[in-house]
């Protein structure tokens, strides 16, 4: 994939996604006391990702605990345990399930704080496997970040390369509250630079991943790479795009989204969630009130995820989320003035 | 002990109950599952097929044994691993190939793939992606049955796995309070994934499980057909006269990993033989010997028989049609009226 | 309250926004067997909030069934009823009691349809009392609407007026998908004419209340009622403002909503769900790449909830979510061009 | 029955297991429990508080009895009906008033209210207004306990209503599998709200379903003290010992309407009289009197002294402070270190 790597860091070598996750949980687990990891089939078996790993061996059963199919007390024991002294990482093994913890993370992890005043801390890292393209049908492919980015309480990441994946996952577990970090599942294999050690990825930062002048994309997830692709090929006909990662859905970088729309006065927003309510929504109606507004030349586009559960039929699966021939038909409409 | 495989008083249940026709026709669809499974997986590793697949080989006594007091009118619902549960059914392996390989042919109009085959108007609501999902669907469909007076029931397949999620207790107890006509088929396959019974299950057995429920709870030997009939058709009796729900436990094994990522860490190959030695096709076979329902050689040709139609049924989802791109979003609501 | 009454219908009578719902399922339930209500205390409770009233003395408790506490398993119970020939009513006590049966909801009933290829359908209705302003705090107050709005497969609807609350209910129960009704607990007592007999709102069409030339603001459920008085208001310093009614989140209608902003060329949303990713950000969205973006003449503004949870202390809760004054505020700036 | 109420060896538990003081305080936070909410109960009826609230008057001798056994280190988390939880956790009733009255002074600084009161660094993990929800996260505390090697137990009250919860099945069950030190007390009311438990609940005792989690289960009197401290004291020394989860049901009544909106039709006046009749309060007093702990008149003093202590906390939070407007979005998320 045409992922642009980070200047090569001293102690940097090529990792997996999924290594990187897995190296960062490492990290931790030698770190801190505090850290276990939680979730079902993530010892012997090293998840369903193979993100876990071997970390099973190198920490033993207490520590890489492998969790019945209950995925609301599963969640609600991280939630506990985060609340009294423990620092859980737990693994949802398709965010799909999630939604059957629902309650524990969104009524309580996310508001134990305030409706305690402050006098609480739930320190919980939930890691959410999502996004389309296995073949494995409507409930295990879906993108559900918006849902999360919704609930004041939470922060809820993404991260689009290895060496983000390891910085996010490390940033998430040094925050005093709950972060969500969706993980797309096509990615775990996809390799990058990653540097040694423990370092953080700030949760709340976008990242430029290429610079143009003449529109901007914010992608996220697996959907920066088709971004990607989709402005080298715009680049061929002189159309410079410019490329922000995400990376954080809830917080939203406001302030490079901004700089970006007031330079390149077009704005094209790519997701794989279903694109009513999805995350560029937000990032859109962000924009149509911002001091931006007045540069915009042209309408927002928005490319989510089609208005459907996705699809067995592989052809129609990749029909059900943006592609980069999508994107790039999109942004030669845009600027050829014909929205 | 005294052979008295003759006298009808002390047959086995299912020859004493079965019809010899309806009996080799159980023995058909057993064959019919194995192969199937089969041809799907073959077709998998020649990547024929996408996606993932949770093949049933070796767990075919449950499907079938449990479904024998079923009439088309009555209902199940079914899980991740529910080929065997469709067939049992009553569901043709063509379009179930036709649905694996994405077809507008298939159950589902390639949809949903293996993960979601269903026949809504045959009372099959379907395998489940989501464990335990069906759990509450198979009471619901009960309460249906009783609030209008119908007379069917409804089989509710799940796994050992499935009994953790608080899916199962919520049925259940509500099943139990509103005495409703469901059977709740636990098929314990020693793992969910890759996590045992005794690492996740608080209790040995999941019917012990019962007894929160205040209905009947059995164990029994899931890869022995006549004893998951006997079972099973006791709870359906019993469900449809009235006298509420019950929970059934199929102690049986798969022979194969969970699904195609599986390296199979978590069991010892000794054990995987012990139970491939205790194959439920091959000892329903040998009962329908036994007990002179059939011949070795009638055996054969039902097995081929199952063969060809597993064949059959793969040339026959090749040659389907694939839906068409422009109808992603179809569907999803039902179609407005002509 | 400020509710623009419709022309008085031949045979409409007052009524509240709870008895219409309530007329409405006892309709339902004389004139179908198959119609059945499910719910925590709707029995002989009648509804935490009164809605179901007396039903079960009419119809029974057969048809008028009291669940246990047990929201997963009693909105599956009617999902697997629904798909076997009953037309459920099923009653959530709180809408945020719902985050525990959103597996059923959104990875069931809604893509059941879908998942078989049309060869299935899930007629249930799911009621949802939700929003703020009862001192019940974070864990009873939520606007979810926007979670359900982002679910293809569902629809969702959120009646302000008497009318309306029957109509859509109505509607809702002729209607093959699973529709969610939300209700606002703060309109329960909110009297209005409501007509006699079996009528439906059509799903998907938005309601101009009041029409208006400078400027125009899209609100739902009781945020229609803080418009219309921020609309009387404005009034009075000459600014003429156009008040849509959503009324259905899923679909939205956009037509009415384009119309409008291509005729005043200003919008405010107000909604009262979380500000970031609520339905405020779709409509923004939605307006900002349609042909309405070249008749815009000032940024949109959308007013929502606050990024927080709801809070105890009253006057803290009336911070959290749009008020009139703020409206008022809002529009005044946008109009005099200080946004 | 002979009187041996001065036998030491046959005295009930309770009284040869605590010192004087220890049951003389705990007679006092039952009256404090009881009188602060009728406190509150006046306070709203007077439109001072806003919101609802759950009263659990006539269910003190469960709330106190059952924290006999902790200390300041061991973990509660508690229900809608916490008032009671939160006095026996030691929660000071000032405090308790200014969060009603949605103060700064209050224990969530009046973000809260009635339904969230916490106290997580004397371990209180909170009240929690979603009917189970508070039950893995007191597996999750005992976790916590048991993985950093501390020594503390957690109590996780609940009602009937709730162990009909998902929620329910899923934590009791990982207790058990992971041996918690965590102790499950059910407070059976016989009612959730307006549903009684032969309504919702297939099994006639809550403590029942302990055998679905090979757990201990027992089923007590929870308006007797004694049987109480002596149930779940049991339960606390055997997870302290390491030997996992408890399941207790204190069998007990609300005297008061589920909450303000209670029209108290799914009962009989009848049926409230005769729990009023087994006043919790009353009994306790009597065994105090009977085996010479206390005598009247001290009773009588305890009584005055949570009488002027509730009548002082609602003044205190009269008196309070209101929170800042321009703070609604305060306390979502940790404040920057300075
Ligand atoms: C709610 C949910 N959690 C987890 C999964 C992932 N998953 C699929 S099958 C499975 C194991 C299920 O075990 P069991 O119920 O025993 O069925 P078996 O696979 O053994 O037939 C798991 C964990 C899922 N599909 N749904
Ligand atoms: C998940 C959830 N469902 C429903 C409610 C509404 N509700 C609050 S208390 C209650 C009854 C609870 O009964 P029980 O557990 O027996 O406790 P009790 O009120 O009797 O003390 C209900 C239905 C809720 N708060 N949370
Ligand atoms: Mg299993
Ligand atoms: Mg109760």
């Amino acid at each position: 994939m045409n992922v642009p790597t980070t200047v090569e860091k001293p102690g940097s070598r090529e990792l997996s996604y999924a290594e990187a996750l897995r190296e960062a949980m490492g990290l931790a687990l030698e770190r801190d006391d505090r850290v276990i990891l939680m979730g079902e089939d993530i010892g012997v078996y090293g998840g369903a990702f193979q993100v876990t790993g071997d970390l099973v061996d190198r920490f033993g059963t207490d520590r890489v605990r492998d969790t019945p199919i209950s995925e609301l007390g599963g969640a609600g024991v991280a939630v506990g345990a985060a609340l009294t002294g423990l620092r859980p990482i737990f693994e949802f093994q398709f965010s799909d399930f999630a939604m059957l913890a629902m309650e524990q993370i969104a009524n309580q992890a996310a508001k134990l704080r305030y409706m305690l005043g402050g006098e609480a801390s739930v320190p919980v890292v939930m890691r959410m496997p999502g996004g389309s393209g296995t073949g494995a049908a409507a409930q295990h492919s879906q993108s559900l970040e918006a849902w999360f980015g919704h609930v004041p309480g939470l922060k809820v990441v993404q991260p689009s390369t290895p060496e983000d994946a390891k910085g996010l996952l490390l940033a998430a577990l040094e925050d005093p509250d709950p972060v969500i970090i969706f993980e797309h599942k096509m990615l775990y294999k996809m390799k990058g630079e990653v540097p040694e050690g423990w370092y953080t990825t700030p949760i709340g930062k976008a990242a430029i991943r290429r610079e143009g002048t003449d529109v901007t994309i914010v992608a996220s997830a697996i959907m920066v790479h088709r971004a990607l692709a989709a402005a080298d090929e715009l680049a061929k006909d002189g159309i410079s795009v410019e490329v922000i990662d995400l990376r954080s859905v809830r917080p939203i970088d406001r302030e490079t989204i901004i700089a970006s729309v007031k330079k390149t006065g077009k704005l094209v927003c790519v997701y794989e969630g279903v694109r009513t309510l999805g995350v560029g929504a937000e990032i859109s109606a962000m924009i149509a009130e911002s001091e931006a507004f007045d540069f915009l030349d042209a309408p927002i586009q928005r490319l989510g995820g089609a208005e459907a559960p996705i699809p067995y039929n592989p052809e129609l699966e990749k029909a059900a989320v943006p592609q980069t021939p999508g994107i790039v038909d999109c942004v030669r409409k845009l600027v050829g003035g014909q929205v | 002990m005294p052979d008295n495989r003759h006298d009808p008083d002390n047959r086995p249940f299912a020859i004493r109950t079965f019809e010899a026709d309806v009996l080799k026709d159980a023995l058909r669809k057993m064959w019919l599952i194995r192969r199937f499974e089969e041809g799907a997986e073959d077709s998998y590793t020649r990547g024929l097929i996408h996606g993932t697949m949770h093949l049933s080989i070796g767990q075919e006594a449950s499907a079938v044994g449990s479904c024998m007091a079923l009439t088309d009118d009555d209902k199940i619902t079914s899980t991740h691993r529910g080929h065997g549960h469709c067939i049992a059914k009553g569901a043709e392996v063509k379009y179930m190939f036709a649905e694996f390989f994405g077809k507008e042919e298939g159950y589902c109009h390639g949809r949903g793939g293996s993960m979601h085959i269903a026949d809504v108007t045959k009372g099959n609501l379907g395998a489940n992606g989501i464990v335990g999902g069906g759990l509450p669907i198979a009471v619901g469909a009960a309460l249906a049955s009783k609030q209008l007076g119908r007379n069917d029931v409804t089989i509710c397949f799940f796994g050992d796995g499935a009994n953790n999620e608080g899916a199962f207790h919520e049925a259940l107890n509500i099943a139990a309070v509103w005495k409703l006509p469901v059977i709740f088929v636990c098929e314990n396959n020693k793992y969910g994934m890759s996590t045992s019974t005794e690492r996740s299950t608080a209790v040995k057995n999941i019917a012990e499980r019962a007894v929160a429920y205040a209905m009947p709870g059995r164990t029994v030997d899931g890869n022995d057909f006549n004893a998951v009939t006997e079972a099973v058709g006791a709870a359906v009796a019993r469900a449809r006269s009235g006298e509420g729900p019950s929970l059934i436990e199929n102690l049986t094994y798969r022979w194969r990993g969970h699904s195609k990522s599986d390296r199979n860490r978590y069991r010892t190959k000794d054990e995987i033989e012990s139970w491939v030695a205790q194959d439920p096709i091959e000892r329903f076979r040998k009962l329908l010997v036994d007990h002179d329902i059939i011949d070795a050689a009638e055996a054969d040709t039902i097995r081929a028989a199952a063969e060809a139609e597993v064949a059959a049924g793969i040339e026959f989802a090749k040659a389907g049609t694939d839906p068409k791109i422009s109808d992603v979003t179809r569907y999803v609501h039902a179609e407005a009226k002509a």
